[in-house]
């Protein structure tokens, strides 16, 4: 479609029309939010380079299992393939992209001009973020931009969704975006967290994918907090796939926000040699299946963080394998 | 104006002794040093005879720098300032280069050449020194004394004898402190409340001694000689000065210590309340046939349990007459006095019973059950017993993190005051004028109590004389940049206003131990340590450098 | 070079180290006598420029010796001066002297043997540079 | 107070390589107080230089120099007027505003940094400061407990903090740094005042200094 005509659609739904005529997804994430009792996103990373093959398998392989694709924005500050331009990778093969937008590197124009380019191009849906700090990944020496918070890109994704810029301008073909944040269960202190996400809240937001949690009470505690002070939003779990006691404890010490429980290690260590991995995977898989079954949220969000050819097993081992997206 | 420097050298070989120096090379080398005037040799520099005669060559030569070649200059380095000022020179123009025990007896060969660069280092040095100023500082001579126990009340009583004033200062309502928990001193004709009422009355009728009951202290400003205490008494606040503090603040102790696994029971009592029943044998409802006593379960370090354990066990044995059972790891008697306590106690029929293993203690038929494993015997041994007597740990009192960290004075790992630092023990603390004595420096019986109190008593006293300001700050370099105030280990230095209205340091003559961290670390060069002022040290790396 | 060339100062504070030195000298635990002895009131007092002056005047190893650590009558004078020794370690190597030619040595008063071996050490460092 | 930090040696070597006789400027205000360039550490660099160039065989000829406040044209001209003459360059251990005050006077003269400027802040004890202030020109501590996360945030935060904060409330990117937005929830909860915090922020005016930054006081 040619973004030069955009401006002739003043009405949102037939432009969102327009934009899927040929996709393969039957539903678009928003509605999938609305209508599934149960939704499940993967996270798609992209690659160091611009040989795309092996994202494109990934992709392949993952959009007819899930309800939709977050692709990561420099993870890690690792300079990667961009973000939108795996969305756009992911809308060619016909699969529901969630464009995740991070301060770090961009200043508020270029975040504008990236979310206009993004719409153009029918990806729908952005979950926004702060970002980690330059000083975790390979590029220390950046200067780091955060001229925004995750709360006011919040903020400005609704400003250009009622068709104005962040300077009051009138936009030439709005913008209609599906808007999703983050929030960090098990934060120690939770309380400033809670006020962060109450202002995320407030701000308006569809949904919310966590970080990684592994304890499931600790989750039940966020949740209690979060219905409270909004029962509407839809809240994913974060699931990050543990390939290994190594990898679980370096976890525990080394990344923020992050805590595995002891009995999980000591499960991830009594795996038989070469089995961590799979371990790793049932244990996605049980984590998930229990999140389901006692309704603790809405969803998952699974994070197979390098290993997306997996993520099919961990679904199988969740009992969701076959389910209609 | 700067008058020229007319150095004169008196070298010693300390009784022709010094055999691997020629000392007639390094007479002739040095007459050629800079500023030299006169070189000559002694045998016995600093007796009588040397004296004497170096100092009618001081006069006769108009000699106003001096170096000595001689010995350590701790040894007689005082015998030369003396003489020094008997020659109508300042102490301080003098500077002793170490050829004894640093050069000639250091080394086997011939030292003649380390001889002379150590006089020329010293030479070097002696013509940058400064004429000291020897300064009265005003010094307050009252002094407060925190705690009104036994050991408090005993300081204030010597001071006032020596005419000084002082202001006893008690948290409780009433003076007393922990003496009159003891239920008496075997072998001593006086109870400990006799002792306390015969010493509380003392200080009632004293003139010199001003006391303050239900009294906290709630900040101490200022340095030795001057310091400015704020009190609460109730909602009433004051601020006084004092020339120095002594701390006689205590002990507490833990009844049944946590690390014991106990919990207080009608059978199962602390010393305290073995002393009440021991008080008032009447109240009890019949004589209690056994006694038994554990000890050394949760601190090894104190020995005041086992002071307590002995005298108590002893007074059971002669007022109730039970068996008596001390079950304990170690038995420590080093204080005085408790070697024949002990042995007293043996020959009274008082049992010792010595583990390993932390004895276990159960209750059965109303009575304590203690079993434990007698390493002597190789036995193991079960005693039910009417009254266990447990342990207490000997702890700081309360009060004492924050009394630390308002004065800016550490305490040990325990938590006393006054950790094991050597040149500060026993009773003298960081901050000059800051005295601890008694219970607040770990356990303390009477005995220790008295000999710190004489200490600290003697340690004022050498406060009160004047002192030389040696480390000064040059309020025109200072740029009040703190960092001497923050690294002060005696807390000696503080911000003053001067004359043109701006704020610089000012170092306090008295309070000052003169350590030089302050003169090492200023960024602005700011600070001078006469005898070891930079330029003074550098002159004497130059001499070393000279003869390369 | 000969030994003379080669010379090494030692700061020693007047509560521990010179008093260590007075020691030796008594016990006759002979030492080299290329070392230069600079009575100090406290570790603490030696400062960086004093030691940096030292090399620049051509001496070629430099002890700072002071109390045992926890014994300094300062509290913190001998941990100042550790950490500005190994501050000026640092200075020295960016200008292409090597480590090791300045040292903290921590003694106590009756370390006499300790003493001799630390100046020994030095003094054959120096000659071995 | 502006905080500096010497520079390594051998960026200040190759900055003066070629240049004979050197004149080291400290500054009696701000360097000195954070212990980067005062009249002491001129010595301890001088000393340094010296060491390094009579090893190079190629001694260096240096004149020392403190000026009371480098920022300041009169107190330059005044302290430096007779020693800039018989040097060949001048190495300033103010921060980058001495640096550039003693190359407007000095203008035929060299004048290289000798300390890195790295920002205004606070003396935690005796040899550490910590950063307070970014000047911003648009402040809003009144509105943060007293705490600015503009720089005390690793990310510059203004509504709160980032997911990254470590257990016990530490930063992302250092376990040993506060993280400032607990700091700020402390602050504003033992004030009763957390409302502060629940306020939503508008993305700051980054513009509110239009560089280069200048101020003149209205009654000048």
């Amino acid at each position: 479609m040619n973004p030069k005509t955009m401006g002739q659609y003043k009405d949102r739904e037939g432009l969102r029309q327009q934009q899927h005529r040929g996709c393969k997804m039957a539903i678009h994430f928003r509605e999938a939010l609305k209508t599934k009792d149960f939704i499940v996103t993967a996270e798609a990373g992209p690659v160091k380079g611009a040989n795309t093959e092996k994202m494109q398998e990934h992709i392949e392989l993952l959009k007819d299992r899930v309800d939709a694709l977050n692709v990561t924005d420099n993870q890690s500050s690792v300079m990667r393939y961009p973000s939108l331009g795996t969305c756009l990778l992911v809308k060619e093969h016909g699969g529901e992209p969630i464009f995740q937008v991070t301060c770090r590197d961009r200043n508020r124009l270029a975040i504008q001009a990236d979310l206009l380019f993004a719409y153009s191009r029918g990806i729908n849906n952005v979950l926004c973020l702060t970002g980690d700090s330059i000083d975790v990944g390979d590029h220390r020496e950046a200067k780091p931009v955060f001229d925004l918070d995750s709360v006011q890109l919040i903020h400005l994704v609704h400003t250009l969704n009622s068709g104005k810029d962040m300077a009051g301008n009138e936009l030439d073909g709005g913008v209609d975006f599906c808007i999703g944040a983050s929030a960090t269960p098990s934060a120690d202190p939770l309380e400033p967290q809670l006020v962060k996400f109450q202002k995320k809240l407030d701000a308006g937001v569809d949904f919310i994918q966590t970080q990684a949690i592994y304890d499931l009470e600790e989750l039940k505690r966020f949740m209690e907090h979060a219905r409270k002070m909004d029962g509407r939003v839809k809240i994913l779990a974060g699931i990050v796939l543990l390939v290994g006691a190594k990898m679980a404890a370096f976890m525990n010490e080394k990344v923020p926000g992050i805590f595995v429980p002891q009995h999980l290690i000591d499960e991830l260590a009594q795996a038989p040699k070469g089995k961590g991995l799979s371990k790793g995977i049932e244990i996605a898989g049980r984590l998930i299946r229990q999140i389901r079954e006692e309704k603790i949220c809405d969803g998952v969000h699974i994070m197979a963080i390098g290993r997306e050819e997996r993520v099919p097993e961990i679904l199988e081992a969740a009992g969701l394998e076959g389910r209609e997206t | 104006m700067e008058v020229r420097a007319r150095l004169g050298i008196f070298l010693c070989d300390c009784g022709k002794s010094l055999n691997n120096i020629d000392f007639s090379k390094v007479k002739e080398r040095a007459e050629k040093f800079q500023d030299v005037v006169y070189v000559g040799l002694s045998s016995c520099l600093c007796l009588k005879e040397g004296l004497e005669e170096m100092l009618s060559v001081v006069r006769q030569e108009r000699i106003n720098r001096v170096v000595i070649a001689a010995c350590s200059p701790e040894l007689k380095e005082n015998v030369f300032r003396k003489a020094l000022e008997e020659a109508g020179l300042n102490y301080n123009c003098l500077s002793i280069a170490n050829i004894r025990e640093q050069c000639s007896w250091a080394h086997e060969a011939d030292v003649t050449d380390k001889a002379l660069e150590l006089i020329r280092m010293a030479a070097n040095k002696a013509r940058l020194l400064q004429p000291v100023e020897r300064k009265d500082t005003p010094v307050n001579t009252e002094v407060l004394v925190v705690g009104g126990g036994f050991s408090g009340m005993k300081s204030a009583l010597e001071l006032s004898e020596l005419g000084l004033r002082v202001t006893l200062m008690e948290r409780e309502p009433v003076l007393g402190g922990k003496l009159g928990e003891f239920e008496g001193f075997y072998g001593f004709e006086t109870t400990p409340k006799e002792i306390l009422s015969s010493v509380r009355e003392a200080i009632e009728g004293n003139k010199n001694i001003g006391v303050l009951t239900s009294a906290e202290i709630i900040r101490v400003e200022g340095e030795a000689g001057n310091f400015t205490v704020s009190i609460r008494r109730g909602e009433e606040k004051v601020s006084r000065s004092f020339g120095a503090i002594i701390f006689a603040t205590g002990y507490t102790t833990e009844i049944l210590p946590q690390d014991f696994e106990l919990k207080p029971d009608v059978n199962i009592i602390s010393q305290r309340k073995l002393v009440e029943m021991l008080e008032a044998p009447a109240g009890l409802e019949q004589r209690p046939g056994t006694i038994g006593f554990v000890l050394d379960v949760s601190d090894e370090n104190s020995r005041l349990p086992f002071l307590s354990t002995l005298n108590n066990a002893l007074a059971v044995k002669e007022k109730l007459g039970s068996e008596v059972y001390v079950f304990c790891k170690n038995l420590k008697v080093d204080s005085e006095g408790m070697e024949r306590l002990y042995r007293e106690a043996r020959e009274r029929g008082v049992v010792f019973l010595k583990f390993e293993e932390k004895p276990r203690i159960s209750k059965e038929d109303g009575r304590v059950k203690v079993e434990a494993r007698d390493v002597l015997r190789g036995e193991e041994v079960v005693l039910l017993c009417d009254f266990l007597v447990a342990e207490e740990k000997v702890l700081p009192p309360e009060g004492t993190q924050t009394l630390s960290s308002m004065l800016n004075i550490g305490t040990d790992s325990r938590g006393f005051y006054q950790d094991e630092n050597v040149y500060l023990y026993p009773v003298a603390s960081e901050r000059r004028g800051v005295f601890f004595v008694g219970g607040c420096r770990g356990d303390s019986d009477l005995a220790r109590a008295s000999t710190d109190i004489s200490s600290a008593v003697t340690s004022f006293i050498r406060l009160l004389s004047p002192r030389d300001v040696m480390v000064e700050v040059k309020p025109q370099k200072c740029r009040a940049c703190l960092t001497c105030i923050r690294v002060c280990p005696h807390s000696a230095v503080k911000l003053v206003r001067v004359e043109t209205g701006e704020e610089v340091a000012k170092i306090s003559g008295v309070a000052c131990d003169r350590c030089g961290i302050c003169t090492a670390i200023c960024p602005a060069k700011a600070i001078r340590f006469e005898g070891y002022a930079d330029e003074q040290i550098l002159a004497e790396i130059e001499a070393i450098g000279e003869s390369l | 070079m000969s030994r003379e060339d080669n010379k090494i100062v030692a700061f020693c504070c007047q509560h521990s180290a010179y008093q260590v030195a007075n020691k030796a000298g008594r016990m006759r635990l002979h030492y080299p006598d290329n070392v230069r002895i600079i009575r100090v009131p406290c570790a603490g007092r030696v400062d960086v420029q004093h030691i940096l002056k030292a090399f620049e005047k051509g001496v070629v190893g430099v002890l700072v010796m002071g109390c045992q650590e926890g014994a300094c009558q300062h509290l913190t004078g001998n941990t100042r001066a550790k950490k500005r020794v190994k501050y000026t370690e640092d200075l020295l190597k960016e200008v292409g002297i090597d480590g090791g030619r300045v040292k903290m040595v921590n003694l106590a008063p009756d370390m006499a043997q300790r003493f001799v071996g630390e100046i020994k050490e030095m003094a054959e460092k120096i000659e071995g540079r | 107070m502006i905080i500096a930090e010497r520079k390594p040696l051998e960026e200040i070597k190759n900055m003066l390589a070629g240049y004979k006789k050197i004149l080291v400027v400290g500054c009696g205000t701000c360097t000195t107080i954070c212990w980067a360039g005062g009249e002491k550490e001129v010595g301890v660099l001088s000393s340094q230089l010296k060491l390094a160039s009579s090893g190079e065989g190629n001694e260096l000829s240096i004149v020392e120099a403190t000026v009371e406040r480098q920022c300041e044209k009169e107190m330059v001209i005044e302290e430096l007027r007779d020693k800039v003459e018989e040097v060949e360059a001048i190495l300033s251990m103010g921060c980058g505003v001495g640096a550039q005050t003693i190359a407007e006077i000095f203008e035929e003269k060299p004048v290289f940094p000798a300390v890195n400027t790295t920002f205004m802040g606070m003396p935690e004890k005796e040899g550490a400061w910590v950063e307070m202030c970014g000047a911003c020109g648009d402040c809003f501590l009144d509105r943060m407990g007293g705490i600015c996360p503009v720089v005390r945030c690793a990310k510059g935060l203004l509504n709160g903090p980032c997911g990254g904060t470590r257990k016990g409330g530490k930063c992302e990117i250092d376990p040993e740094k506060e993280c400032a937005w607990v700091l700020i929830y402390q602050r504003l909860e033992k004030q009763d005042r957390l409302d502060l915090m629940r306020k939503y922020y508008e993305p700051k005016n980054y513009g509110a200094v239009q560089r280069p930054g200048r101020v003149e006081a209205a009654t000048a």
